[in-house]
């Protein structure tokens, strides 16, 4: 049955089923390799791509290992302080109400310096989406102990591994603003695998859908490794993501009003 | 004496590493050191250079802008430090990966095949140590004996036990190590 | 209904050797190369090609972008 | 001109923001300035202008929202008191990092710490030398009247987008509490989004096709890039210092004794100098109005003529280095100041002046 | 003293801290400086000595829990680096306006904003002219080498817990990267509870039946005591002028001209000195340790003898005005400085020295 | 059956059953009438005198109306920044382990510019009392509007009422911090009842025998009246409570570990 | 058993008159004076002191804790 | 001409607005003027004073030590401000609640029973019109048709239907204010 097709007739523009968007620059991504932050990049382009909103469009990046996220994302792009991009997408949203806008946090920017922030954004209703990267751990600064980190996880400030007696448990944001009036859609979500990838980028595109509908926050938070902090292969830490994170962070939609 | 040296390469070739062994042997033996990275997030799979002052008296500047001896151990780091070394001063570097090999005619060039070798030995991970002898063989700014006690030092006790392979990396950088072009 | 072909195209450069896309793969089309690319990574590529379906799982996986998928679905004869 | 009214400076300052056409606000509640959030969100400007007012949960919340409407160009502010604005540090170094207009109002109070609600003028040097890290600059104004209350909001605004750099209004709480006479400019419109599209190119109003997106950051990794910018930076101070140096003399023509005093102090020397010139005690007082730029050259000039300066503050001494750095040792130049909330009386400063430079 | 040992100056500033008797370290991680959280987590001090080690959710949450365990008389400091000490200002200006005794650290890195994390000296204004609101100081040591890292942690505790006041660490990437020989003395014991109780009445410690209570507070909210509080701060701080100011002058005997660098400036003019003294120019080093206090008398009595100040920092001129306010219009006072993690060469600044002073 | 007692037989220190505590100070409290911050200070006071623990207790109160309890609590006390003490509290406590420790903050303290530093001691589980009082407002700088003013209720920034379009939801921090492993006992009273009284006072005595029990945090809300703030007589202001506070947050234990 | 009889005392001079004692009262004891106090305020006396229990209702709600309650328990004749 | 005054007295006696149509009254016929409040935590039900200046030039100073006129209306203000009049001014205050009346000898004092008038009359709220009434009896800095457009421009439209009763109040005012010692 084994037709034989030469490459060449298969790679053909009219064939071409997958391909970089527009919308990601070409400059090359600063991630380490294997790193979760690229695929959620793209997925984020690719639904403003489809929706064909970039036009009006500003994402908000602050510190972390995306705080590069301008250089890739061609869209207009605001760097935050520490913590306080729903605060500045805030001031930028009330202003700009017509306009989608997007914030793409770590978990130590969300979880830790930004909770207040991120907490008050949420409960006001802000009409934005929040994409937050869990990859439990300070990525950018060398691999810290963040308020996501598991328990018994090692990291460069819990180098015996966590432990609940000095840090307390790893803390669920995701399942906090889901309590919250403000919050319309909250899911959890991750870009391991394709069937992941496939459902993250349509929470995402429905979170770009409510802003059009003025539901107040749409809140994503992405489970990803940190395969340098983590000190594993790409491969191994999607592994041990499946086994650690998971179980702690289970995937799903949480709120979807 | 005062020997001012730049080591650089990419991160994870024990760049910094060697330069802190360099630093402890030359404490052992009573001199001044000072060893000053540049550090930055691109280290990560980047590049990675140390600065490594080994001198008799006070050291002012940490920081310099050319150095006795370069020891260069990529392509990168040779393009950025050839030009940096003194008139007069030493250029060291592994061949492998090298390109642009180096054209300077009034400083002395050696070469020293450290990945090759280290491979061939069958100890990736001491890579930075052949390349640690072959430069005390040209510039003996301290004693062999003070390496093994440098050595001793820099390394946390859980990672002694990569001591003899270590000593034997080094002891095989003292052999190998190549005249490209000296000067006189 | 002839069987879907598929092929994809790696941009070998811009590869950072993550490996992801290899265990994505559900036909085991992808492997890593022997050889490395300017930035030092082994790269991947395709290894069974025939098998490829251009599925895309791969590309859907690999964080950096770098694979372009095609997919020919022969006219039925 | 609009009818003349009678305001307290906060409330002076929250009507010059509406009808400068300001777009946003967001601040948090302190004494006392608290009348400023209060007049706004009671006066209800987004019925009048479509202005935004929004009730932060912090004052990082707020200067970090200010941050946000205004690297997307509109007219935006804050206000505070001491505490709160040394929260705003952090958020007030990356708005001058990158290079976003607008406008900040400290009505200070006595420090340090918690401290008290009486008026001070002890962050002086938070405000013009460094609040935040970095090397930057705060463009500052100090109002010494309500009417300037109100005149300096739209004039700060100007400043701000002219040079793309924060503007601080540095008051306190005797002119933000105080009621004069007041009279407003007629409404100016706000920017419709088109018009700011047009007007800044560096304000991310979206990426229109075919253009190169706009990215606002206080990021240079590359050191070099990084000194790049602060020498732009730097350029751009020198120019402000060349442009906007602003200050008043009352009675220095016959002077031959200068009181140097900014904001509320300026207006208790004015006391103080009927006083002395009814003793016969030529004196006149030299107002910086703008903080940064410092009227350094302006000061210099009168050493010819002067034989000793006052510098009047409420704080322990701060403004005083500015001073000596002015006239750098051709005068005598001394600090009398009262803290953590006191006033200084006219009589008081008389005596001092007397005893400082006429009686020894 | 033990043995020698080869550090970074971030660890040896974390091994220092355990072995002066510290008892508590919170921080959050930031470039430079994570390697202090890190060597802390690390070395357990807890099992050493007892100490405590927190990595905080925030660099307000550090300084506050500074202010915690500090108000009750126990040795606590905490780290960061320009932009974390930016969202600081607050705590320190409660801190200094409570009298606390406490350590704070900054690594310095390049502003303003995000900015760049390699080495500046820019945050000098932020440190000892006003980061936070009011008239506080912070008595601040400038470390030139990884010995002095280690030896300023334990003299900062003592400072500070002679006159109740935070007490600075300002340092830079360099310092706080590069490895240099380091020796550490003795481990000295934790004060137990009972002796913090003993020495410390102003500390938190519960009260004792029959005893006043302990109130720690920076809140004062009459003017009249917050005046008297505030000049009860100045009173201390002209005895902190008195008694600790701290400086080194290297080859300044016959010195013609004067390079005034703290930090590693200073080590960097320590080169240059070498390379000019070759050319036979007579330069010598004049090096601030103590940046509060500054020496201000210390390089005025030099103004006899030498004919121009070169001034040189990592930033766009911040020290310069207090070397200018020193010499007061005595000797020509010029700056130098590079920006934003770059970092001005010997021979660089030989040559400015040239066309400055000399060629000129 | 009348007997004919004289007040004098009554009035004797054997028959007291009320007084004041000697841990409440005998400077006037500061309050407004009828403000509900001094019971809510007597029953903290009453705690300690009872359990015997002054010598080891220190408190931290923040600003807020009640920036002055440490002029009316006859314990050591510190004074924190706006929204820090659950900070303050923590750097204290993590060096003295053995002591007792409460902060005592207001509405606009703890759910506005404390919501990071309220969520990570709570999520660390930092062995100390949270007393909360809720009173809706922003009591000491005159009124304004806090995270938790109900909807359409006026204050000095919300003089039409509060919306939720512009604000948000009233943030509920309390259910909020029972959802964190690190909180043993959240509970909600009130103080304007003498059962409600003593309710209280029953809850903050176990937060702090939880201390002693090294449970983590005990977190008590106290709604309360500000009767300035909100515009009406004490005892009025005490039946809008109820009819108004209560319904949206209802009194009661959360979690009792 | 004989009636429980109790009594209070108003610390007149700290009283704010706020009036919450006069609601939490169960036997309507307590009423406002006419007079003020130094503060400007209207205290709190008993007026209908034989209803008193001393059932420290009164001091429970009371703010500024300036109520003192007594209670007699009549030995039982 | 410069009228510089201290109205000072409990907060809830209108101490603050009394100033504010004073204030008022003086831009209705074009001269300067300036209101500075004590503000503070104290203020809610505490006492209240405000400074006024009216004066037909520019005025320097808002905050004054001492006064041509002080309006006292409770014990507390008297004790602070009675000697803060400047010589040869004038003190004018309501003997309800005071217990020290004023003793210098060298200041013009009145007297104005508002409290009491205003009780009698009904209208609580009209009291501080009835003492500014008094006031401007002794001292006509501005003209009573000038108070009435101050008042009017003072208030809030939603209270334009208290204007009469304020007017009213104002001219008992007038009617019943008392020398107790007057300078020749
Ligand atoms: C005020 C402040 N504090 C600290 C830092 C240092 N810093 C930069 S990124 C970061 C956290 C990064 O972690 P996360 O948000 O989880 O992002 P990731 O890198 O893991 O994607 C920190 C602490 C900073 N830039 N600013
Ligand atoms: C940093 C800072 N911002 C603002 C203030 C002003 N302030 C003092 S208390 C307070 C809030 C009081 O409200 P709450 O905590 O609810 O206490 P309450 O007075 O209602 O009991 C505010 C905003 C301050 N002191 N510090
Ligand atoms: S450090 Fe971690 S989060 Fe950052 S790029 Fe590398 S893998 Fe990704
Ligand atoms: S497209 Fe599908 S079949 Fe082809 S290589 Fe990728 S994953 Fe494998
Ligand atoms: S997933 Fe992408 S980056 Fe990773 S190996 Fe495959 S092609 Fe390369
Ligand atoms: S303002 Fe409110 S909270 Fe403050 S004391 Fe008065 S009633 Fe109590
Ligand atoms: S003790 Fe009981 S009965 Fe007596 S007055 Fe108080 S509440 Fe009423
Ligand atoms: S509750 Fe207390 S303060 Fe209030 S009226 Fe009664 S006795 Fe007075
Ligand atoms: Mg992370
Ligand atoms: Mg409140």
């Amino acid at each position: 049955m084994t037709e034989n097709i030469k490459l060449e007739d298969i790679i053909k523009e009219e064939n071409k089923v997958f391909g970089k968007t527009a919308f990601l620059t070409d400059n090359p991504l600063s991630y380490c390799p294997g790193c979760g932050h690229g695929t959620a990049h793209r997925l984020i382009m690719e639904v403003i791509d489809e929706m064909d909103i970039a036009e009006d469009t500003i994402g908000f990046a602050p510190v972390g290992c995306a705080v590069l996220a301008y250089d890739f994302m061609n869209v207009d792009m605001q760097q935050a302080a520490h913590g306080r991009a729903p605060a500045v997408a805030t001031g930028f949203k009330r202003v700009y109400p017509n306009k989608y806008v997007f914030t793409y946090q770590g978990d130590g920017d969300l979880a830790a310096i930004g909770t207040a922030e991120t907490i008050h954004a949420c409960n006001r209703g802000e009409n934005i989406t929040i994409i937050f990267i869990n990859n439990g751990i300070y990525g950018m600064t060398g691999g810290q102990m963040a308020p996501t980190t598991l328990i018994g996880m090692k990291s460069s400030t819990s180098p015996y591994g966590r432990t609940q007696e000095l840090a307390g448990h790893p803390l669920k944001m995701t399942e906090i603003v889901a309590t919250l009036p403000g919050t319309r859609f909250v899911a959890r979500h991750a870009v391991h695998t394709p069937s992941a990838v496939r459902k993250a980028k349509k929470a995402i595109r429905k979170s770009f859908e409510n802003q059009k509908d003025n539901k107040g926050v749409s809140f994503i938070e992405i489970v990803a490794n940190c395969n340098s902090g983590w000190k594993m292969t790409p491969v191994v830490s999607n592994e041990w993501m499946v086994e650690n994170m998971f179980p702690y962070y289970p995937l799903g939609t949480l709120k979807d009003e | 004496m005062t020997e001012e040296i730049i080591i650089a390469g990419f991160g994870g070739q024990g760049v910094l590493s060697m330069g802190k062994i360099l630093a402890y042997s030359g404490i052992m033996q009573n001199q001044e050191v000072s060893w000053m990275p540049a550090y930055g997030p691109e280290m990560r799979g980047g590049t990675a250079n140390v600065t490594v002052i080994v001198s008799d008296g006070r050291i002012s500047s940490p920081i310099l802008t050319d150095y006795d001896t370069a020891i260069i151990l990529n392509q990168q780091s040779m393009d950025k430090f050839e030009s940096t070394v003194k008139p007069g001063g030493t250029l060291l570097y592994d061949p492998n990966g090298i390109i642009k090999h180096p054209t300077r005619t009034d400083i002395n060039i050696y070469k020293v095949e450290a990945a090759k070798e280290a491979a061939d030995m069958g100890v990736p991970r001491g890579f930075n140590m052949i390349v640690l002898g072959a430069y005390l063989k040209i510039k003996p700014i301290v004693e062999v004996a003070n390496v093994g006690k440098g050595l001793k030092k820099s390394l946390p006790e859980r990672h002694h036990h990569t001591i003899p392979m270590n000593e034997k990396a080094f002891k095989r950088g003292l052999e190998i190590v190549q005249t490209v072009s000296a000067l006189v | 209904m002839a069987k879907v072909k598929g092929a994809i195209v790696v941009d070998i450069e811009m590869c950072k050797g993550c490996v992801l896309c290899v265990g994505a793969c559900p036909f085991d089309v992808i492997g890593m190369s022997k050889q490395v690319n300017g930035k030092g990574y082994h790269f991947a590529e395709m290894v069974k090609a025939e098998a490829c379906t251009g599925c895309t799982s791969c590309a859907l996986v690999c964080p950096d972008t770098v694979i372009t998928v095609y997919r020919l679905r022969p006219s039925k004869k | 001109m609009s009818e003349i009214k009678l305001m307290k400076g906060n409330e002076a300052i929250g009507e010059a923001s509406i009808l400068c056409g300001a777009d946003a606000y967001y601040a948090y509640p302190i004494t006392p300035q608290s009348e400023i959030v209060e007049y706004l969100t009671m006066e209800q400007p987004e019925k009048r202008t479509g202005m935004v007012v929004l009730q932060a949960e912090s004052e990082i919340a707020s200067i970090n929202m200010v941050y946000g409407a205004a690297a997307g160009g509109k007219k935006a502010f804050t206000t505070s008191s001491s505490p709160g604005m040394s929260l705003m540090q952090e958020g007030l170094s990356y708005l001058a990092g990158a290079e976003i207009p607008c406008v900040v109002v400290n009505v200070v109070r006595g420090g340090p710490g918690l401290g008290t609600i009486q008026p001070s003028q002890a962050d002086y040097f938070q405000t013009v030398k460094g609040g935040g890290h970095g090397d930057y600059k705060l463009i500052t104004l100090a109002p010494a009247s309500v009417q300037e209350m109100a005149d300096f909001v739209p004039l700060a605004f100007d400043i701000a987008f002219k040079y793309l750099n924060p503007v601080m209004i540095l008051t306190d709480g005797i002119i933000g509490q105080m009621m004069e006479k007041v009279q407003f400019p007629e409404q100016q419109p706000r920017l419709t989004d088109q018009e700011i599209a047009d007007k800044y190119p560096w304000a991310t109003v979206g990426r229109k096709k075919g253009t190169e997106r706009t990215i606002v950051t206080s990021l240079r990794l590359k050191p070099e890039l990084q000194e790049n910018f602060n020498l732009k930076l730097q350029a751009k101070y020198r120019e402000v210092e060349k442009n906007e140096v602003r200050y008043e003399k009352i009675q220095c023509e016959d002077a031959e004794y200068l009181f140097v005093a900014y904001g509320s102090s300026a207006r208790i020397c004015q006391k103080a100098i009927e006083l002395a010139r009814a003793e016969g005690i030529k004196v006149g007082l030299f107002r910086p109005i703008s903080l940064y730029p410092y009227p350094y050259q302006a000061i210099d000039d009168m050493t010819n003529q002067i034989k000793g300066i006052l510098s009047i503050e409420m704080s322990a001494g701060q403004m005083i280095e500015d001073v000596r750095l002015a006239v750098n040792g051709k005068v005598k130049a001394v600090h009398y100041g009262r803290m953590g909330g006191m006033i200084a009386t006219p009589g008081e400063i008389v005596e001092v002046l007397k005893t400082k430079f006429i009686g020894a």
